[in-house]
């Protein structure tokens, strides 16, 4: 999701005179607002469009992911305050996803894992090379969103953190 | 026959590439950057593969990234398209390593005719003819000096390892050549990592003219005439044709015969382009061989009604060219326009959302975009958003097709090179043939003299 | 999901006259509200945009055509009043529009002429026809769009009547 | 030549003869009822002139409306496209009146043509074959009966002025043909204001197969071989190709032959189609002959190379044709799908607003179309939204373009029958090149059967 496209929400926004607009799609979260009361219209000078964009992931690195659907403007920053707990490894390369350093042998991490920055998650195997996905978090793990042997491509989901 | 071929790339020639798959039964994978997630090769592949971030470098250019695709998704070729990693001789290598086919040449020979002075060589040994020069980089300014008094000036530096216009410079007089010489190995350094140059007769006002061959691994070589690509501007092409006006039956059965023992001599396979610069007198000079399909490859297939990209794709699954040369017939006249998404006057990118994206039908005309109502032109990539192709029965029919198609061609939202075109199509040496490299200079020169007035459109 | 596919989402919220749409589907959340209060839109002069169409003209038959530019509600409702009483004769043919039944002869109307029901306002030839056009109204003309010897096309206007 | 042609049509075939016009360098004039305002035959013309409401018979079928906007914008041709006006011998005859060139022959032929038993007697003597038969119009049930024992039933009931499959019974016992003559007679007073009907011999599952003729004023008409029309759903084509696999070229040599004779007996001039039944054992009679440009014309274009439109209007301007029957050649094969706004399955009208358009490109492919992105297709006219057109080395490889090409269309917001004409692609009978015009009636009914399970889509 570029720029462009934003604009293209925001004006579908204004087109369909909407007051609450959202939406999450893979890793990306947008939610926008629009007091778009008469009354506040006609009294105050400005007529704000309120945009929130999570900080945009950088290449592989972790970004908030919504935990709840907030249903009020103050639900809403509590949920953004909880968002900015959670870390979601995302995968830096195309390749294939181990949990295991090798077949038969533990899985680095479970759900419940307590990791430790640097920690190794998992291993992404990409030609022939085992590539090992280090954490960049001290946290828990709370979520694998990919099963052992699955091809994984660039900036999808492999782990959810809650970060402390 | 390949069950599934990964694309190495993106825009129209990444579709061009599907098309050729799902006629011949194949199922495609599309690998994408970030900032190609909506486009239309990736709806249309059976399977895709995001590979990375937007830059190319991230993305369409990382060798582990596609082929980890391919792995992933258990595709037995790739075909790199144009442009990107389509004259890899590493990714040749690689994929040679991973049991996977490369849709092109064999890695020695990409990476024989990427060094521009060992092909030349090679080109002469193969009774090609070359423009008198240096065989090798030079290493000594007093045999540059020497050898360019020989040749003659004006004379050329150039990489060895170049394209694109980038560490070439032009000398006219012997005071020149050390400055150019040093300027050149510095650009070739900073584009290219190796600053070897080399040395060769300077062409003034050449017309480009380039030979398309097929050769299988069977040790059949076949070529399908040529392409004038003369109206370039800063090397880069804007209009191809074919057949070129300045080539006679005879001639372009002599160069046909010329290129294909060329190609014979390196054991070429797959699809290529031998370039050459052809002077005043008729004269052509071996310029470089392209290994790889080549942007302006429908005209072509328009005059040949051969499919290149089916055939580089049988030819790379060990099948024996379905034709002999005898049976290559040349029917009318093609001409491709390639259409940027930039201003028309400045030449300035015009990335964006178009809004309205409409190009008009009829006898003689082929489309090749990835761009449609509604879609992004994104500022990552080159600017070309469609190639608009015509045939027509002869050369004046081609040029008022292409004409008609492309004031009729509706693209707003973002300015396209289409007025530029138009006024091309309009000039009376374009029309009277009268083509060369330098076209578009002196193009450009009168229109500005002109002070922009009489637009085309 | 895609821009279009969004875009036919908020058709149907438009079309349906929802308030809110959430939907969650395979990795994708989308949120819709839309503040549809009518009290608002009663009570306060919320700012509307306020598209006047004039009745639109059955072929060939005289329609209202708007004489100003309305710039509020009320002069609109003035305006509307104004309109009514103008009828506009559109050409009911393709042909040539003649002011008078033979070169060098009077006009049929001026601007200012009083015309009834019935009497022949110009003529239009099509195909070597000289078709004569009528009023429909009773009233005086105030306007003449075409010069005369000038091609019409079909729905063209001709002459605008204040009728009484 | 002329200065300015008026274009008496809508969709794309006005957008079909803005192409033609444009490569001749003549001026157009567009008309347009009010549903049309904004078509892009209207935005593409010179000039523009709206003739009246939407519905046909108060617009493009005004004889009187044209003829003015012809006269106020002083075009010197009208050309009628197909359906419409385009064989109406009145609009040619006030043409001839108006001194305006009518593109199209001369109203004495369309008139003979236009009258089936008429022209079926002219044809006879000529030498064409025709299917054995009444020499007129049934004027006495004794004589009717005799007859239709003479030629063995089954037999068909025709009405003289017919077409698209109105007036027509199929009788297979003698106790049926007094009912079926008077319901014919009826069908045709109703459809034509003439209840003439004729009989002839019913071939059962036929080929239609149909040829395209040229003629200029000067003596000289040339064939363009033939068309197979075989996929009709109610006298409606559906598919179309050329060349027929049932045709070898010695046979198309003959019958070839035999419609020039045929052209040259009547006078005929500018184009022109022949229609055929082609019983199982390869004989043909004729059916009817078509005094306009076919809605199928680009098949023909796509294996000739010939321009059609252009050449109609280059004859209508007194020109010779500018090249002989000897020079035209038949590369390939080419299929056309008319593309209709319906529901695939019950064939229902779909007209609304088209959101998302978009055709792909790549060799071999055509698109004829007035439908773009945002557009609306109206319920006033007919159906028919796009033409797309492929040409292929062989029949396989058109059938494989037009199924990648049907794949990868995309039309958003009406349905299409593309997902029909997917299945028909996919059809073993059809694949085999197994056609008759019964095709459709059992290709329906398997598909009932089989309970519409298999989308092909």
């Amino acid at each position: 999701m570029d720029l462009d496209q934003i604009k293209q929400i925001l004006d579908l926004v204004r087109e369909h005179e909407l007051s609450e607009f959202e939406i999450e799609h893979e890793g990306l979260r947008l939610k926008v607002r629009k007091d778009a009361n008469g009354a506040h219209v006609a009294t105050l000078p400005a007529p704000v469009s309120a945009v929130i964009i999570p900080p945009v992931a950088a290449a592989a690195v972790p970004a908030a992911t919504p935990v709840a659907a907030p249903g009020s403007a103050a639900e809403a920053q509590e949920a953004a305050v909880a968002d900015m707990e959670l870390a979601v490894v995302k995968s830096p390369i195309v390749g294939t996803f181990y949990r295991s350093p090798e077949p038969g042998a533990a899985s680095f991490v479970e759900v419940g894992s307590t990791v430790k920055k640097g920690q190794v998650l998992c291993i992404i195997e990409a030609m022939k090379l085992m590539n090992e996905i280090d954490s960049e978090h001290d946290g828990e793990i709370v979520n694998i969103y990919v099963e052992n042997g699955q091809p994984v491509q660039y900036g999808e989901r492999l782990f959810a953190i809650r970060t402390r | 026959m390949f069950k599934k071929i990964l694309i190495a790339n993106r825009g129209e020639v990444a579709l061009r590439v599907i098309f050729a798959c799902r006629e011949l039964g194949i199922k495609t994978v599309a690998v994408y950057s970030e900032a190609d997630e909506n486009s239309l090769h990736v709806r249309f592949a059976d399977e895709d593969v995001c590979i990375g971030p937007p830059r190319s470098a991230d993305s369409y250019l990382n060798v582990p990234a596609v082929i980890s695709a391919a792995e992933i998704t258990g595709a037995d070729a790739i075909h790199p398209g144009y442009g990107f990693l389509s004259e890899s001789a590493y990714l040749a290598e690689v994929c040679e390593a991973c049991h996977i086919r490369f849709i092109g040449p064999d890695p020695q020979v990409i990476r024989l005719m990427g060094d521009k002075a060992r092909a030349r060589r090679v080109m002469r040994k193969a009774g090609v003819p070359i423009l008198p020069g240096s065989d090798g980089p030079i290493d000594n300014e007093d045999r540059a000096l020497k050898l360019a008094k020989d040749i003659g000036y004006p004379v050329i530096v150039k990489a060895t390892a170049g394209g694109g216009g980038r560490g070439m410079r032009v000398v006219r007089a012997p005071a020149e050549l050390s400055h150019a010489v040093k300027t050149a190995q510095r650009e070739a350094e900073a584009a290219f990592g190796v600053a070897d140059v080399y040395i060769e007769k300077y062409v003034e006002s050449p017309r480009h003219i380039e030979f398309q061959v097929l050769g299988d691994h069977h040790g059949n070589v076949v070529h399908l005439g040529e392409r004038e690509c003369s109206i370039q501007r800063r090397h880069q092409k804007l209009v191809e044709e074919s057949p070129s006006v300045a080539l006679s039956e005879k001639v372009r059965r002599k160069m046909g015969g010329i290129v294909i023992d060329a190609a014979k001599a390196v054991q070429y396979t797959n699809a290529g382009t031998f370039e050459f610069l052809m002077d005043a007198d008729g004269r052509f000079y071996f310029m470089e061989a392209n290994t790889r399909l080549q942007v302006e490859h429908p005209v072509t297939e328009m005059v040949t009604g051969v499919d290149i990209v089916k055939e580089q794709i049988r030819i790379a699954a060990g099948e024996r060219l379905s034709f002999k040369q005898s049976e290559v017939t040349f029917t009318g006249h093609s001409i491709e326009c390639r259409i940027n998404a930039e201003d028309p006057d400045t030449f300035v990118p015009s990335p964006g959302v178009i809004h309205v994206f409409s190009v008009p039908g009829g006898p003689g005309v082929r489309v090749e975009t990835m761009a449609h109502s509604d879609c992004t032109i994104s500022p990552y990539y080159d600017s070309l958003i469609a190639k608009i192709i015509v045939h027509g029965r002869d050369r004046p029919e081609a040029i008022a097709r292409m004409r008609r198609t492309l004031e009729m061609t509706v693209v707003e939202g973002i300015k396209t090179s289409i007025p530029m075109h138009l006024r091309i199509l309009n000039d009376p040496d374009f029309v009277a043939g009268k083509l060369s490299t330098s076209f578009m200079e002196r193009f450009l020169k009168r229109r500005e003299a002109s002070g922009r007035l009489a637009e085309a459109v």
